[in-house]
């Protein structure tokens, strides 16, 4: 079991670079999905799963603020030096249609590595099961995640969630690490017809008995009810948050969501407490 | 091209009795409490740091959403979240005393009761260099009208505080205003050693798929580039009819506005919204200057200040 | 998608008791006398065209440079150059007539005087739908008081103008001051059939290499999408304490935009800075808009102005 | 000779248009001076010698405003039939700036064709010789001119001036057109040392008497000596204007000069009554 992290606790963090960084490949996945692969040796190399970044799209100062993003993967050479990271993007808005625009050799402004990580088993907890929820685009922090999970000899499950076939993010990411994925669409086609929590109590149901450590990315109603599943389970859940975000430093208080402070709540920030927290700190509202 | 070294440029200012190795500041409230961004700039070499609004409490802060982009610019609505000025003695201040930079506490409260108790409360502090007075707030005392809007609420502010406390004292006026030297005169008439010029403009969006305002608080406050123009026609006005130095605020993001304000009258600068989206910006602005400066034949950033050519 | 056809949209406001065939009217002094835009825009189906302000005799106007680019905006001071409005009547408002369009006429003085006298010219005038009282001047007879930043001022050049013309009256409200509804509320007693919210931000910028203002006349109006949240915050502010109309001025630059202003409570917008780097936008709007409430289900943009939710 | 124009007679002018134009290729002439060539038939095809364009520079939105330039020549097709044209344009601060980094494909909107054109010399008129001086990217609106004036059989010949030989434009347009070139440079490396109106001034000198016409563009200072020598010599001469200009359709007044009105003096604008002036209107303080 995860030792319960302190609430607002910040890890010992790896310093904060901002660089100009190339793009070196744009790959398509949808109409509305893209990964982008960026130079970037020292973010690469000293992140965690479940951190982020601060990005430009594009664009002369138009618009103004840098994006947020999760580190999807990193990208590493024959020697297995990391060399670079991708991200993976889901179109929603203006920064995120401009960025889909940018071409290879592009240059962007990147902050990072930024915020919080998933927080690892120590090493020599026993052994568990690693249970992965994700829903859209939520998806993004999680094949890094499964790789330090299974580099560390746990066993790792992807659930995952979208409204239709053609949205589903990552597969190949799981295939490639060998993570056993569960599948759930909002219209049936593609595995289970319905939410990916059906899919994950229906597993937790089955399954035999043992420790088991949940982590969840996606839409806010989603997490809401994997909160809700880990606490009828009594399963530790990690939660990653999105809010909107100005600074990504810690320095704006733009990013705040409620967390429990003593008897009452304060509002911590996502990019600085967060973005992932542990989910019986959360105050869901 | 350069005749000058930028070395051999002094680059130092004095706002009032406060003197600063450099006219770059970072704004309040932009740069939280200085180490946000230590990994990024070199704190020390900064001309001063403005943290972000003090109160004589903890302070919660407005629902999210607290911030909305727009062109060019950004509204906020924090709501003035904040540690309360007994953690930032204890747990924010002493790790900026280290850098040996100029750390100026920007304050507010409801009330003058409020402001004065935080004034005092940081009276003696080591490593203070001056208060800055957000007056930009709301009395609740007297039906909420905002101490900025109002000259007589700006001179008694002002002057309260000005008792309270032995530190130099800049007032930060709101531009949300008829006519700004008015409350520049009130915060002089009330004692202020320096102003500070200016804080955001009001201002609103609205989600049209959901047809609310975009921020929880429905207003809030306007900044970055697109406010320039505004800022420096502020500052102008406010030189017009004070000789009290002047911090220049509002959409800095180059080299060539920091010129502009100091031209326009303005003894030093705040950097505000580009620390969020271009952190480093501060930093090498100091360095552009200087090389500025010696490129121009200036052996002292002084020589710049307030030379608009008017016809 | 759509489930209405966008021509069984009703796009017509009423604005007092004039009504526009739809809310997308063009600002005065950037669409010059309509027919500078007729190569590009079918001016018939314009809800509305105001014209370049109007005073009683030609206006010189002044002295180049009279704009200067700022990010995302642009400041000028063009110095209400204009015909006259004998000209106009002459030359400038026929081929105006003869497009079927709605010509609102915007007008300006330098005394109460001189507001009366264009107004009473103007009475009478075939094809004229309304007046727009630019009120952002300063008097000369009141040592060069703005008119517009002074609620007294304001209701008496209003109600000066408004004994003097039979057209319908619409007073066009100055963003410089610090309670626009005071002035609102000033104008509405003046008589006032309409507000226009907002005219340009005060506003200067610095050539660094000359050390000189960017403008021949030092200031000028900050306009264009930089300041659109200052102008919406305003209709806001206005709509709170007044139901008089409001068109919805400042930063238009796309349908959403359009959007924000009706449903915080503009009864019809007019389009500025965008017509000079997208002349075609205005007309583009109409469509667009007709095709956004087609799909939103209305059949009537009436239900959509006033609808902000506010929590 | 021409007959005098009216002051602030509009000619009979074509259509504007709003086109979203195609830019065909960027050629690199100095590292400040490039040209732009752009698709747009309907602009090509009605355009005259002296008109301009308002044109976006790229970039979302910021700058705001299109940047005004004169049309440089028309392309055409094996066919003769104008299919383009081309912009000359020199780097002075960030729009043309950010046209210098067009990529060929990039999509400009181009507003035009705008203002009024040289008067080109009634029919029958007896032959003149023109002469067409212009300095720095003044340069731009005359191989257009030339081409023109060859056209209808009139004898033309360019003085040109630029500060250093690297920066002179337009000499292969002539050489294309057989215009007999006199040069002129700030620091003398290629033709005379010193100011274009010298070699002008030196040639209306040695000619044989006849008449001539002045055509000028570039530098105010330039125009105000080349007005001085058109008075001295009692020639008529069109000048071309450049002002700040928002909207280049005459309704913002952005873009005003003094020109001579009654017996005092009127704002006129660049963009409308202008960008070519009759110098003899034109008020030179
Ligand atoms: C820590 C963190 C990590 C993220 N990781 C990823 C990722 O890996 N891949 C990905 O595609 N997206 C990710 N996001 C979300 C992403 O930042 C937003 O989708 C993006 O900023 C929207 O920009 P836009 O200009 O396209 O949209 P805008 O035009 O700015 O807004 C469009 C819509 O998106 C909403 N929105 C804007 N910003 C955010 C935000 N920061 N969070 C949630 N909603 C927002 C707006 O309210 C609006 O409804 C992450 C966000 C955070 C905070
Ligand atoms: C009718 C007309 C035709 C023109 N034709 C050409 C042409 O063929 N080729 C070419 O390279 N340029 C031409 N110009 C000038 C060109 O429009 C400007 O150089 C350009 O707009 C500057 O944009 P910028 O963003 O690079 O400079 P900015 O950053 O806007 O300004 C840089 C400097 O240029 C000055 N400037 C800005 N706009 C103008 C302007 N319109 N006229 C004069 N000075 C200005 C500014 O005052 C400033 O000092 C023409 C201008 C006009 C009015
Ligand atoms: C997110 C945010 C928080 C701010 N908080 C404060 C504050 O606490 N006290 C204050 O006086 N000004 C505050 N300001 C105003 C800035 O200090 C500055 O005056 C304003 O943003 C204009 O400068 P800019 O355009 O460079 O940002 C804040 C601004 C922003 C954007
Ligand atoms: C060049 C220019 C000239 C203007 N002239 C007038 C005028 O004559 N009378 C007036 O009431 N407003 C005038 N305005 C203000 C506009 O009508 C409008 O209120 C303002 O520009 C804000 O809208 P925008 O941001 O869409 O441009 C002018 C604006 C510009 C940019
Ligand atoms: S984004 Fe600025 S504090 Fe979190
Ligand atoms: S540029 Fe607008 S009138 Fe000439």
């Amino acid at each position: 079991m995860l030792p319960p992290p302190e609430a607002g606790a910040i890890l010992p963090a790896m310093p904060i670079h901002d660089l100009s960084l190339v793009l070196r490949q744009l790959r398509h996945l949808s109409s509305q999905q893209f990964i982008l692969e960026l130079e970037g040796a020292e973010i690469a190399a000293e992140c965690s799963p479940g951190q982020f970044v601060m990005t430009t799209v594009g664009g002369e100062g138009n618009p103004l603020l840098r994006r947020p993003m999760a580190i999807h993967r990193v990208l590493r050479d024959e020697n297995g030096h990391a060399t670079g990271f991708s991200l993976l993007v889901e179109v929603v808005g203006r920064g995120t249609a401009m960025l889909q625009q940018r071409q290879p050799g592009d240059v962007l402004n990147v902050l990072g590595p930024l915020g919080t990580s998933f927080r690892m088993p120590e090493p020599g907890t026993p052994a568990a099961e690693h249970l992965l929820v994700m829903g859209g685009v939520g998806s993004a922090p999680f094949p890094l995640l499964a790789e330090g999970l299974l580099r560390e000899g746990h066993s790792v499950r992807a659930f995952i969630g979208a409204r239709t076939a053609d949205l589903l993010l990552c597969l190949e990411d799981y295939e490639d690490l060998g993570v056993a994925v569960e599948i759930s669409t909002d219209d049936g086609t593609r595995g289970r017809h319905g939410l990916v929590t059906e899919i994950l109590e229906h597993y937790l149901k089955e399954r035999e008995e043992g420790p088991a450590v949940l982590y969840a990315c996606g839409p806010l109603p989603m997490m809401r009810a994997v909160d809700a599943v880990a606490k009828r389970a009594d399963l530790p859940l990690q939660v990653s948050f999105e809010a909107p975000m100005a600074c990504g430093l810690g320095a704006c208080l733009s990013c705040v969501i409620k967390l429990r402070d003593g008897d009452g709540w304060s509002y911590q920030r996502v990019c600085q407490e967060g973005p992932v927290f542990d989910s019986r700190e959360v105050v869901w509202e | 091209m350069s005749s000058m070294s930028k070395s051999s440029v002094s680059l130092a200012v004095d706002i009032g009795s406060v003197r600063l190795q450099n006219p770059i500041l970072v704004a309040s409230g932009t740069f939280g409490y200085g180490a946000e961004f230590a990994d990024l700039v070199d704190l020390g070499r900064l001309g001063g740091i403005v943290v972000k609004g003090l109160s004589l409490h903890v302070e919660v802060g407005n629902n999210p959403p607290r911030i909305a982009e727009t062109t060019s610019g950004m509204l906020n609505s924090i709501g003035l979240q904040n540690v309360g000025v007994e953690v930032f003695l204890e747990e924010k201040l002493p790790p900026l005393q280290q850098q040996g930079v100029a750390v100026v506490a920007n304050i507010w409260g409801r009330s003058i009761e409020e402001y004065v108790g935080v004034a005092e409360r940081l009276d003696g502090a080591e490593g203070l260099a001056a208060l800055e007075l957000n007056i930009s707030c709301p009395n609740i005392k007297q039906g909420g009208i905002n101490f900025g809007k109002d000259p007589e609420l700006t001179e008694k502010v002002t002057s309260a505080v000005k008792a309270a406390s032995s530190l130099p004292l800049w007032v930060k006026l709101s531009p949300n205003v008829t006519e700004i030297s008015e409350l520049a005169l009130a915060a002089e008439a009330g004692g202020a050693d320096a102003l500070s010029v200016i804080n955001t403009l009001r201002g609103m969006t609205v989600d049209v798929g959901s047809r609310r305002p975009t921020l929880a608080s429905t207003f809030g406050g306007l900044s970055g580039p697109a406010i320039f123009p505004v800022a420096l026609y502020m500052v102008h006005e406010v030189r017009r009819v004070t000789s009290l130095p002047i911090l220049g605020i509002g959409g800095i993001d180059s080299l060539d506005r920091v010129l502009q304000f100091l031209i326009v009258g303005a003894n030093a600068v705040q950097v505000g919204t580009a620390n969020f989206y271009d952190p480093t910006l501060s930093a090498r602005l100091i360095d552009e200057l200087a090389e500025w400066c010696g490129d121009a034949g200036l052996t002292d950033v002084t020589e710049l200040i307030g030379t608009l050519r008017e016809t």
